[in-house]
């Protein structure tokens, strides 16, 4: 248990001072730290596969995906001047509405007292599972990817004269 | 309080701040971004009813988040072109001013 | 042999020949013409099979072929041959063909026709064997379909108005059909001939129905079928469509489709209303009668070679209504002379073939005289026929003098028999229909005359040789003439027992 | 370090002797404390060999590029304040001080966190990989069933610290250099891990004990069942090879740092201890995958003739590091440097679809595991040809536009 | 040597199966068909004779042959042949005088291409006489009375480029298909009342006492017995077919036709067919003499329209110019006489006169048809004169016909017939008038025909066709010389004192004692008729063709409408003519005006119905719809403006909505 807290408490840090700071490369690489807490709680729920999965997906090319947006579109100029918008304060209100009722629906519903044994689901099962009654969906998975992976080079590419920057 | 309802408290508040940082900041890819914690708030759900839920050995959980990462995967690559593409095309990636898309 | 569905390939036959065409639009004027003979061709062909199988002395329906159609409303596809709808076969088998070589002479495509004369004669075909009203119906209505654009579209001089007429008071008497078999249906709860029959023998239908509902729903499908036959007062349709419609076409309408109507009375009508029939003969047999005289003498007045064919035509089919509608009439009355009432029925039915044939032949004739005469059929446009055109004139004589009722042509013995039923069942109707019989030698003798006798002239003068399409469907239709003139026997055995099984278990 | 399960043969003396060492060390402690201390020892074990193997590197690697271009390399440095040349073995020590003790210079726009995270994240990242490994029959620092997946979840954050390197210094050129490293890497990582599919698919398991569980045996008696020795294995091997060079910046592929290029690429802005431990944590980064290339391709720890299982496994898998990282160096040796476009051009037309066709080639051959003996022959030539035709096709693709230059002297 | 009962059918087929064979042979020798028309009718006049020689073996007996024609309902129709004298002996008779006609064709129509038709319709025209009359079903005799119409419309109208012929044709067939169908009408009612058309079928048949008995025993229309109505129908066919008064128009005009076919048709068989089927139905015909209370008797009305025929006939036949028309009349004189035999009661006596007149009627006629032919078809007597010295056979055959004709008494046979007849009609009891009638035409009947002899042989020639006359060819002369020899020798076989051929007609016959005072009356007649006509035309012979008749003279109004047939044409023309165009152009009328009128009607009705629909959809059903679908587009419009833009708003709006529903589910406590 304190093990799952320590981990908690270090991802939220993360995504919270993320969100908090200006720089975005700092940001971005603080969330990217939050994904990595993230995987380490996988891991402490005994998901291996998940947790190295979360690890090669997230940190390995996500991150990778975010810094270059994130480099692609700074301005020509310094750091980006920060001008207060209004939203916070409903931004806030309304985040904390939402976690003050998911904690009330945690804490209120009658959970199902697990077994709390780390289950026996390897990467045999998975794999079983994945290519037995889920083939269909592994299929559609990947050739969902494939479409994403050319959408978004479309999507990026510069087209022509207007790509001005 | 017991490991299962912890591990969705845990979740709950990643989620909220998740959704506070798209509602608060005006930066599309830090929007992108909270979105993305939100994701990762519903799979830790999944792992975590997985592990104390009634079924471990189904492994739904497992295969659920499995099949969410690579989802989560495209959805970052195409939503971050479209930030490319929205930055190429309006000089700024401020979600605010992208309003084109009007009823 | 029988194990294969006979019926089914009878009627599907031509429709199948039809559809061949209609797939083919480039198909040359000479295979089309080949192609529409020899599927017409196809119904002799399976018509003599039938006959070989064909046991005159059972009386109920032979060949049958029943499968489920249309599930909710308990229609079945139901096909089966009695007497009766055998020698109807066999009519539609001779004139169909010969309907077919009427075409061969005339210019124009031949692809379209010879298509809707094929289906024409699959839809006649289905109405003769179908056993199951809707099935009945659907090739009843579908008959109509192709008979209108024949006229419409290859017609003569007036040839829009007379086809519009045509199928619109055709299709208004059917409606009233439909209507009163939807009450039956209603009530009922079945489409299926014999059922109904038997319903209506033992007066089920008049007590479902009701003393009114059963008399109106009589009414309704009498007219529907009076306006096919025609019955005199709904007759006027005819002459027009007759006059105005393709040699080929009107052989199969007068040849075929007016037997349809007879075929609707026997079959439908007499079966399911015997009683409410009764009832209302003697005013029919009135007007079948009127028809007789009336039709004759206003044949007398024609100028026009087909109108007055048309007349004849009228005439002709009086008399198997007279026969049909004395022999109900009488049927509860106090002279139940079963012997005239089976002489009156067998006269019917051969009537019914004889008036195909010779109608047809005639039709063929006054068909080749307008070929040659440009379109022109009146009876002032020729004359001395007989002597430019000595075989014609031998074909045509015998075609008009069977219709005249010659006898050793067919057409008397048909005659003979309904006469001799008529007196023995409703003397004064046979008296009063005699004047007919003389008008109709005088119209017919009379148009002799003046096409084929008196110095040649007008179209006469160049009359180009008959062609050999020509000669076949004439030597054929003479054929079919002279042999039941001669040996009624062929025809009258297939139909013999059906028929006193009516006149007998009817005037008991 | 526990021990394998009941392995079946009741290893030798030697085999089982660092055990014993470290039993001897912390056999006294309770439980809990035992597995610490045993975690703690195989950490100091692997960083201590695997960073004096980095030292003798620095020094082989310089040699033998000199023996290959026919000089003698460095000779110079001997033992410390003696006379003895030795042939140049203390040039990595003279190295070590060297770097240690320049000046640690940090460019003043710099991000001076990114800028001091950037090396410590590389170096642990690529020490993280070396726990997988399997070193002898029992030395398996941590026995995980998805081992080649953690290695490679490991391998993929490299990129991150590269480009926190990049970006903390600042500086255009390495700003762009890291981009064009990135790049490289994401193109080589495809192949890379289709390389290694097909061992998995053959072996049927992820865990790294499992794939040389699976190449136990010999065939006709003395041709070990290793996967090179398989025509698809071959290929994979090959393809596997290119990708670990370019996935650490080697020869053929080290366009970052090329000299000629952009200087030192993003190392530029670095100096003193931090260029030290980039340059360790490359060295570092091709050892692991010279590793993982021997457990997967050449059978690990594995003896290569039956007679010879008296040596004990760990010797094996030392003396096939070697040989693989010589291999790494002699490529250095000989092949020129790739343009950035030669380069991708040979991962996404060459390699790429060349892997996809192998794993084809590799379920086949799963497939007719079963066949009888008498078809066995058909089954390596068919896989032969399966392999052999692309490779032949695919490289007529690549040199296709390619013709002999014509130098015209002016 | 008899020919067996089951071959009669041979007799009537040989000469029918000629006329199919003829007419398919195709036209290449014309010999050819005439020949085998010749051979066919020589054949079944053997057949015949062998007929006739069973029949009289034992007259009494009924030799028949019935044959089933087609089962109908239990029973069947069947036909059958019967051989007994009556049959057989006409038989012979209409084959002997068919023979020779044939012959005496072949030189008339030599040079007419379509002489092969000729023979064609001819031989049909034997072949239906023959099966008449040895038909023992009414319905098989009615079969072949039909087709003699057939034969007769064919060979009058054989010219029939001439239009006049053509007219004649019809006009014959007409008549005649008058009188056919009372006759089938009489059939059907027979076979209706009677079950059979078979005259003898062992009992059951028609002229078999028990039918016969049924038959008078019922009553029908009007207190008439069932079997004298019928018998009456039957006669009107008789009568339509033999002409008598009413329906006799068609005879004259037959004449049109060549002159051998007026001889077969006119002298001989045909009309003999009405006489022999009163003959053959006599029992039928006599079935109600029996009862009393009866209006009248059938034999009644068959005597008077006998009488007044034979009255008529003789009267017009005076005024006539035209030789055959002359002839046709006096036949038709002579057939009033047979009818008249027969109604008063002595059908043999008809026969026997029918049997005579067949002879000396072909004669006269086939005499005739030289005349023309050698004064190449002249036929008007005014234009003729003179042939006696040109024509020498030909006057010398006319002159013997003429006289038995006319009944000069011994020599000839037309005396011994005729003598019968007055001797029968003498002692009928119903009335004397027929008696008086017949004395009548038996002067008038001496007197046209000596006319007729000096008008075309006496005298000079008055035409140009009478002066170049030259005689027939041999081939038409010998059948001439036949025939007159026939005209002489037959007369002896039924005179009084030795009545052979009535005995063997029928075996209960008792020849009438006393007729010597009669035969007297009757010489002297005839002297006075012949001494008339000579004294008028004789002596003083026609000077130019345009001379006026003497008769003219004394009574022109009565001879001008003697020469027009006391107006019988124009009559009917004006009655049934004018009646039946009439009525078919009511017809007409009625079928356009009423039944068509009625179509419109009902066409115009549904174009109005059409109208009023189309009104209502307009502005009721459509308005309604539009209005609808504006309010959904303005509802439409409002929802769009939510859609502002901003993602952030969006994201809200979800948190928002969110809460909202957890907070009902939590609160609401739905599980």
């Amino acid at each position: 248990m304190t093990a799952l807290a320590a981990i908690a408490l270090l991802t939220l840090a993360a995504a919270a001072i993320a969100l908090a700071l200006r720089d975005l490369i700092h940001s971005a690489l603080l969330l990217i730290a939050s994904w990595v807490g993230i995987a380490a709680f996988y891991l402490w729920a005994g998901a291996e596969f998940v947790a190295f999965a979360q690890v090669l997906i997230y940190v390995g090319a996500i991150s990778m995906v975010v810094l270059f947006a994130v480099l692609l579109t700074r301005p020509p100029t310094g750091p980006a001047t920060r001008e207060p918008s209004g939203r916070a304060v409903p931004g806030f209100l309304a985040g904390g509405a939402v976690l003050g009722l998911l904690a009330g629906a945690v804490l209120s519903s009658p959970l199902p007292a697990g077994t709390g044994a780390a289950p026996a689901f390897g990467v045999r099962e998975l794999g079983l599972k994945l290519l037995g009654p889920h083939a269909g969906a592994l299929l559609a998975t990947a050739a969902l990817l494939t479409v994403a992976l050319l959408g978004a080079v479309v999507l990026a590419a510069a087209r022509g004269k207007e790509d001005a920057s | 309080m017991s490991p299962l309802q912890a591990c969705l408290l845990f979740s709950s508040a990643l989620f909220s701040l998740g959704l506070i940082a798209v509602l608060v900041r005006s930066n599309a890819i830090l929007v992108l971004l909270g979105v993305e914690l939100m994701l990762n708030a519903a799979n830790l759900n999944f792992i975590a009813f997985w592990r104390y839920g009634p079924a471990p050995a189904e492994g739904h959980g497992v295969v659920f988040v499995v099949f969410a990462l690579a989802v989560a995967a495209a959805e970052a690559a195409v939503g971050l072109a479209l930030v490319i593409a929205l930055h190429r095309h309006q000089r700024n990636v401020r979600l605010g001013e992208a309003r084109r898309l009007r009823g | 042999m029988n194990s294969w569905p006979l019926l089914s390939l009878l009627v599907l036959a031509p429709w199948s020949g039809a559809v061949l065409l209609g797939l083919r639009p480039g198909l040359g004027d000479r295979a089309s013409r080949w192609l529409g003979l020899a599927f017409s061709l196809s119904t002799a062909a399976l018509g003599a099979v039938l006959l070989t199988d064909f046991d005159p002395t059972r009386i109920g329906l032979q060949f049958v072929e029943r499968h489920a159609w249309i599930r909710s409303l308990k229609v079945h596809y139901h096909l089966g041959l009695d007497g009766l709808s055998l020698v109807l076969v066999l009519l539609t088998a001779a004139v169909a063909p010969a309907a077919q070589l009427a075409g061969w002479g005339r210019a124009g495509p031949t692809r379209v026709p010879n298509l809707l004369l094929l289906f024409l004669q699959g839809a006649a075909l289905g109405v003769f064997v179908a056993q199951d009203f809707v099935l009945w119906f659907t090739c009843w209505e579908l008959s109509l379909v192709p008979a209108y654009f024949l006229i419409r579209l290859w017609g003569g001089p007036g040839a829009t108005r007379a086809a519009y007429q045509f199928v619109v008071y055709t299709i208004g008497g059917s409606a009233f059909l439909l209507a009163g078999f939807a009450a039956l249906f209603a009530v009922t709860g079945t489409f299926d001939f014999a059922q109904l029959a038997q319903l209506g023998r033992d007066g089920a239908l008049a007590a479902q129905l009701g003393p009114w509902g059963v008399r109106v729903v009589f009414a309704g499908v009498l007219l529907g079928l009076a306006v096919k036959v025609p019955l005199w007062p709904f007759h006027t349709w005819l002459p027009p469509a007759y006059a105005a419609a393709p040699t080929g076409t009107v052989m199969l309408l007068t040849g075929v489709l007016s037997k349809m109507g007879m075929y609707g009375f026997l079959r439908l009508l007499w079966p399911l209303f015997p009683a409410q029939l009764q009832a209302a003969a003697p005013a029919l047999l009135a007007l079948a009668v009127a028809g007789i005289v009336l039709g004759a003498w206003a044949a007398l007045r024609q100028e026009d070679l087909r109108r007055m064919l048309a007349y004849s035509s009228i005439n002709h089919l009086g008399y198997c209504l007279a026969a049909l509608f004395a022999v109900a009439a009488a049927a509860g009355g106090e002279r139940p002379a079963a012997e005239a009432a089976t002489a009156a029925l067998a006269g019917l039915v051969l009537q019914l073939f004889n008036h195909g044939v010779t109608a047809a032949a005639l039709f063929l004739c006054a068909g080749i005289l307008e070929a040659r005469a440009g379109g022109r059929s009146g009876l002032g446009d020729f004359g001395g026929l007989r002597a430019t055109a000595p075989a014609f004139a031998a074909f045509a004589g015998v075609a008009f003098f069977a219709s005249l009722g010659l006898p050793g042509l067919s057409g008397f013995v048909g005659e003979f028999l309904v006469f001799r039923g008529l007196f023995g069942l409703h003397p004064a109707a046979a008296v009063l229909a005699l004047p007919g019989l003389l008008a109709t030698a005088q119209f017919l003798l009379t148009a002799w005359r003046r096409v084929f006798h008196g110095p040649v002239q007008g179209a006469a003068a160049d009359f180009a040789p008959l062609t050999a399409a020509e000669k076949t469907a004439l030597a054929l239709l003479t054929g079919l003439m002279v042999l039941p003139g001669v040996a009624p026997g062929l025809l009258t055995s297939l139909t013999n027992p059906l028929v006193t099984a009516w006149a007998g278990h009817l005037t008991r | 370090m526990n021990p394998p399960a009941a392995d079946p043969l009741a290893a030798g003396l030697l085999e089982r002797l660092p055990l014993l060492a470290r039993d001897a060390l912390t056999g006294a402690l309770p439980e809990p404390w035992r597995w610490w201390a045993n975690s703690l020892l195989a950490i100091l074990a692997i960083i201590f060999v695997f960073s004096s193997l980095f030292a003798l590197l620095t020094l082989t690697e310089r040699k033998v590029l000199a023996r290959v271009q026919n000089r003698p390399g460095p000779n110079r440095a001997g033992l410390p304040l003696t006379r003895f040349r030795l042939g140049g073995l203390g040039q990595p020590l003279a190295d070590g001080i060297k770097m240690l003790t320049k000046e640690d210079i940090v460019p003043r726009g710099a991000d001076p966190v990114l800028h001091f995270l950037a090396p410590v994240v590389l170096l642990a990242l690529s020490l993280l990989t070396f726990a997988v490994i399997p070193y002898g029959r029992l030395l398996v620092p941590v026995e995980l069933e998805a081992g080649v997946l953690y290695f490679f979840a490991a391998g993929a954050a490299t990129e991150l610290a590269l480009f926190m390197a990049g970006w903390a210094s600042r500086n255009k050129y390495s700003l762009l250099a890291a981009m064009r490293a990135l790049a490289q890497l994401i193109s080589y990582e495809l192949p890379l891990l289709l390389a290694v599919v097909p061992v998995v698919l053959l072996a049927g398991s992820l865990s790294t004990t499992g794939i040389v569980a699976a190449q136990a045996g010999w065939d006709l008696g003395f041709v070990p069942r290793w996967f090179i020795l398989t025509p698809w294995g071959l290929a994979s091997f090959l393809i596997f090879l290119t990708a670990a060079l370019a996935e650490s910046n080697r020869s053929p592929f080290d366009l970052p740092e090329a000299e000629s290029e952009l200087i030192a690429g993003h190392l530029t802005e670095y100096s003193g201890f931090k260029y030290a431990l980039f340059f360790m944590a490359e060295y570092l980064g091709m050892t692991a995958l010279a590793g993982l290339g021997v457990t997967l391709f050449l059978g690990g720890w594995r003896a290569p003739l039956p007679f010879l299982d008296f040596v004990p496994s760990y010797a094996w898998f030392g003396l096939k590091l070697l040989a693989l990282l010589f291999v790494f160096i002699w490529i250095r040796a000989t092949f020129p440097r790739l343009r950035i476009d030669q380069l991708t051009r040979l991962a996404w037309k060459f390699l790429v679809p060349l892997a996809l066709l192998n794993l084809g080639t590799a379920a086949l051959w799963a497939l007719t595991a079963g066949w009888s003996p008498a078809l066995q022959p058909l089954r390596w030539l068919g896989a032969a040809a399966l392999v052999a035709g692309p490779f032949v096709l695919l490289g007529r693709g690549l040199t296709a536009g390619l013709r002999p230059r014509t130098y015209r002297f002016a | 040597m008899h020919l067996p009962v089951q071959l009669t059918w041979l007799i009537p087929a040989l000469p029918a199966v000629a006329a199919a064979v003829i007419a398919a042979v195709p036209a290449r020798r014309p010999g050819l068909g005439a020949g085998l028309a010749l051979a066919a009718l020589a054949g079944s006049l053997i057949l015949a004779l062998l007929a006739l020689a069973g029949a009289l073996a034992d007259p009494a007996a009924r030799l028949i042959h019935t044959f089933t024609w087609f089962d109908l309902g239990h029973g069947a129709i069947r036909l059958g042949w019967l051989l007994d004298p009556l049959g057989t002996l006409l038989a012979v008779m209409v084959a002997t005088v068919g023979l020779l006609i044939f012959t005496f064709s072949l030189g008339y129509l030599r040079d007419d291409p379509r002489a092969k038709q000729f023979f064609c319709f001819l031989s049909l025209f034997a072949g239906a006489m023959l099966g008449l009359l040895l038909a023992n079903s009414l319905l098989l005799l009615f079969l072949c009375w039909e087709l003699v119409g057939l034969a007769s419309y064919l060979l009058i109208g054989f010219w029939f480029q001439r239009p006049a012929a053509a007219r004649a044709a019809r006009k014959a067939f007409i008549t005649t298909r008058i009188g056919d169908l009372g006759l089938l009408l009489g059939l059907v009612w027979l076979q209706d009342a009677t079950g059979t058309l078979l005259l003898f079928d062992g009992g059951r048949g028609v002229l078999e006492t028990e039918a016969l008995g049924a038959l008078a025993g019922a009553s029908t229309v009007g207190g008439l017995a069932v079997s004298t109505a019928i018998g009456l129908l039957l006669f009107c066919g008789a009568a339509g077919k033999s002409g008598q008064v009413p329906l006799h128009v068609w005879l004259p005009d037959a004449m049109e036709g060549p002159t051998p076919v007026s001889a077969l048709i006119h002298a001989a068989p045909m009309v003999a067919a009405g006489v022999f089927l009163v003959a053959r139905v006599y029992p039928l015909l006599a079935a109600d003499l029996a009862l009393a209370s009866v209006p009248v008797h059938a034999l009644t009305v068959v005597a008077t329209v006998g009488a007044i025929t034979a009255l008529f006939g003789a009267a017009v036949a005076v005024a006539q110019d035209d030789i055959k028309r002359v002839l046709a009349f006096s036949t038709v004189s002579q057939l009033g006489y047979m009818m008249l035999a027969a109604g008063t009661g002595a059908w043999t006596a008809a026969i026997f006169h029918l049997l005579t007149h067949a002879c000396f009627q072909a004669l006269l006629f086939l005499s005739a048809g030289s005349v023309i032919h050698a004064t190449h078809h002249e036929q008007d007597i005014r234009r003729l004169g003179g042939l006696r010295r040109r024509l020498p056979v030909t006057c010398a055959t006319f002159t013997i016909g003429m006289m038995a004709l006319a009944g000069v008494p011994f020599l000839f046979s037309g005396f011994w017939s005729k003598e019968a007849i007055l001797h029968a009609a003498h002692g009928w009891s119903v009335s004397a008038l027929p008696f008086h009638v017949a004395l009548a035409a038996v002067a008038l009947t001496a007197f046209y025909m000596t006319r007729l002899l000096a008008e075309v042989f006496a005298g000079a020639p008055r035409g140009h066709g009478a002066e170049t006359a030259h005689e027939s060819p041999a081939v038409m002369t010998i059948p001439l010389v036949l025939l007159a020899a026939a005209s002489i020798g037959l007369g002896f076989l039924g005179t009084p004192w030795w009545p052979w051929l009535q005995s063997t007609l029928d075996p209960a016959f008792q020849p009438e004692p006393g007729g010597a005072g009669l035969m007297a009356v009757s010489i002297a007649l005839v002297a006075a008729g012949i001494l008339a006509g000579w004294s008028r035309y004789g002596r003083l012979p026609r000077t130019s063709p345009e001379a006026a008749d003497p008769l003219a003279r004394i009574v022109p109004r009565l001879h001008r409408a003697l020469a027009a047939r006391l107006g019988c044409d124009e009559l009917y023309a004006a009655t049934f003519g004018r009646l039946c165009t009439a009525l078919a152009a009511a017809t007409t009328a009625l079928d356009r005006s009423v039944w068509d009128g009625c179509i419109r009607l009902l066409a115009q009705l549904g174009a109005y119905t059409g109208l009023v629909s189309r009104e209502t959809d307009e502005d009721v059903l459509n308005s309604g719809f539009n209005a609808a679908g504006d309010g959904l587009r303005a509802g439409g419009r409002a929802y769009s403006r939510t859609q502002t833009g901003d993602a952030h708003g969006y994201v809200w709006m979800l948190a928002a909505g969110f809460v909202l529903v957890t907070l009902a589910v939590l609160l609401g406590g739905v599980r």
